[in-house]
């Protein structure tokens, strides 16, 4: 079973993506969390193989709360997910250790198989984010 | 002659830069406004997704229902909002305000900690919370001195926080006032007070129907 | 004196100037916004809508998830959309138009009478004729009752045509009021009127050059 945690400000996005991983037989979503700041926190208490995590929250966004959780927790797979891309994104999400990068509008598919494969150890990259930048 | 020539070069150059300026700040409300409305698509699209999941995972078609009748709830208040912030772009909306309140900041030097959707905001609350929006942040630009406005949502509720350096005794004026009459007319309060480390914070609720005296 | 007067009114001017920048600047981003997510919402709605009625009364899981995967594709596409407009490279295409009219109409139960080709279309007047098709069909969607729709297209007119129940006074709101203007920039006219047998009739065409006066 793959232990994931989700963070998402937007409650309803929060939701249906925790809804949206946790109906797939090998994924468990063990923590649900709103705002960036938390993030590291609720990680070392759920103890997550992968963490999905919004890229734009207020407060501490996602891409420092990435680079925190990579520096408290090295064995927890980080992926990012954004609805609206900008410039830079992808590099600083690289940049802060991140397995990968996808856009919240990717098929469900898409974004369950991302999971596992960052869970396998694998980058994932959305294709159109890696032409864009 | 020279002064003359002088003159007309700088007023040009400062025709220019406020040309640009304006063209800047019109992108930035633009791509904010897209961004807010946009945003309630990708959740609309996330929804279909989980009810689409559900039915073909567990086949639970009351669950999937629950789920759809929401993603037509989100679709139809969406809708709504993109009607009013175009029917008439001064009319006040909570989405055109937060794009609104990301420029005056912007303009004002003041770094802005901002909502990126309104999704979550009960749609009958959505006006009234623009103009609390639009007020408070207003009022954080003229007086507050603050380098940090902050702007919170709930389902029922709006926060606007800043860190600067608010007198112990706010005396409100005509918009402050304006703002309780509007909050208390759509049957809820507005707090004003200040922070524990300095600045102030408006906030602004209305209870659940069953929660009202 | 006279000197500083007339500089003053010409900083006046060019405020004024500015301003008027500023709001057509404005009402061009509100106008994207409308036509991008005012259709597309509308589309999800219905869609979601006709899935969860058909949960509902069939309990048809098969049939409903087709229904969601369409409602996410069309979610899909118009976020493309707002993200284009954003980065200012958005096309709308006329095919394109065509197939999401074809999509709309048949949610809300609607009889297309569709053309199968844009070929005969002047290339150079596609994407506003992409505008027509977009407003004029979400219109006949919202507000029509019709049960049929018709499109047709020459080298340089689009018409859109339905057999619903439109008032002798058509009122136009913002989404007509912005055809009319995106068919005068570019140099044509918009003609809407009620047809014989009732129903709403939407034509635009755009003279030949020689033809202008
Ligand atoms: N964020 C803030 N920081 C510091 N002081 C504030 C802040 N907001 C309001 N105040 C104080 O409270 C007073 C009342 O605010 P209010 O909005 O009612 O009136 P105003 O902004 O002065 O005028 P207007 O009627 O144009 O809004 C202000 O004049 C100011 O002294
Ligand atoms: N096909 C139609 N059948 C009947 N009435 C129509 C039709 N198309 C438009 N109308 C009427 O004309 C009005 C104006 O249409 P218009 O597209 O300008 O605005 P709208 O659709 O109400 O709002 P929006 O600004 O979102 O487009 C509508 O409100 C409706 O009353
Ligand atoms: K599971
Ligand atoms: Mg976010
Ligand atoms: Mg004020
Ligand atoms: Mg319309």
């Amino acid at each position: 079973m793959i232990r994931i945690l989700v963070a998402d400000d937007q409650a309803l996005v929060l939701g249906a993506l925790a809804a949206m991983l946790d109906l797939e037989p090998d994924l468990e979503v063990v923590a649900r969390v709103g705002d960036g700041a938390q993030v590291v926190a609720e990680a070392r208490r759920t103890r997550p193989d992968v963490a999905l995590i919004d890229v734009r929250m207020p407060g501490v966004d996602g891409l420092t709360a990435a680079a925190d959780l990579v520096r408290a927790l090295p064995s927890c797979r980080v992926l990012m997910c954004t609805t609206f891309d900008r410039p830079g994104y992808l590099a600083r999400a690289l940049a802060a250790g991140a397995s990968g990068f996808v856009v919240k509008d990717a098929t469900p598919e898409y974004l369950v198989d991302a999971v596992r494969r960052v869970h396998r150890g694998l980058r994932v990259v959305d294709p159109d984010l890696a032409a864009e930048s | 002659r020279a002064v003359v020539e002088a003159n007309a070069a700088l007023r040009t150059a400062r025709d220019e830069i406020a040309v640009l300026a304006a063209e800047r700040e019109r992108h930035r409300v633009a791509r904010d406004l897209h961004d807010i409305l946009g945003h309630s698509l990708t959740t609309v699209l996330l929804k279909a997704g989980v009810a689409r999941r559900v039915l073909e995972t567990t086949g639970d078609t009351g669950r999937a229902a629950a789920e759809l009748a929401e993603v037509e709830e989100l679709a139809r208040a969406a809708l709504a909002d993109v009607r009013a912030t175009v029917a008439d772009y001064r009319t006040v909306t909570l989405a055109g305000e937060l794009a609104a309140a990301a420029s005056a900041l912007a303009a004002a030097g003041i770094a802005a900690d901002l909502p990126g959707t309104v999704d979550d905001v009960d749609p009958r609350l959505r006006t009234v919370f623009g103009y609390v929006v639009r007020e408070a942040v207003t009022n954080a630009v003229r007086h507050s001195r603050a380098s940090t406005v902050r702007v919170r949502l709930g389902r029922r509720s709006v926060e606007v926080a800043d860190d600067g350096q608010a007198a112990a005794a706010v005396r409100p004026g005509s918009g402050l006032y304006g703002l309780a009459e509007r909050m208390r007319e759509a049957g809820g309060v507005l707090e004003v007070g200040l922070r524990e480390g300095g600045g102030l914070r408006v906030f602004a609720y209305v209870p659940e129907e069953g929660e009202r005296r």
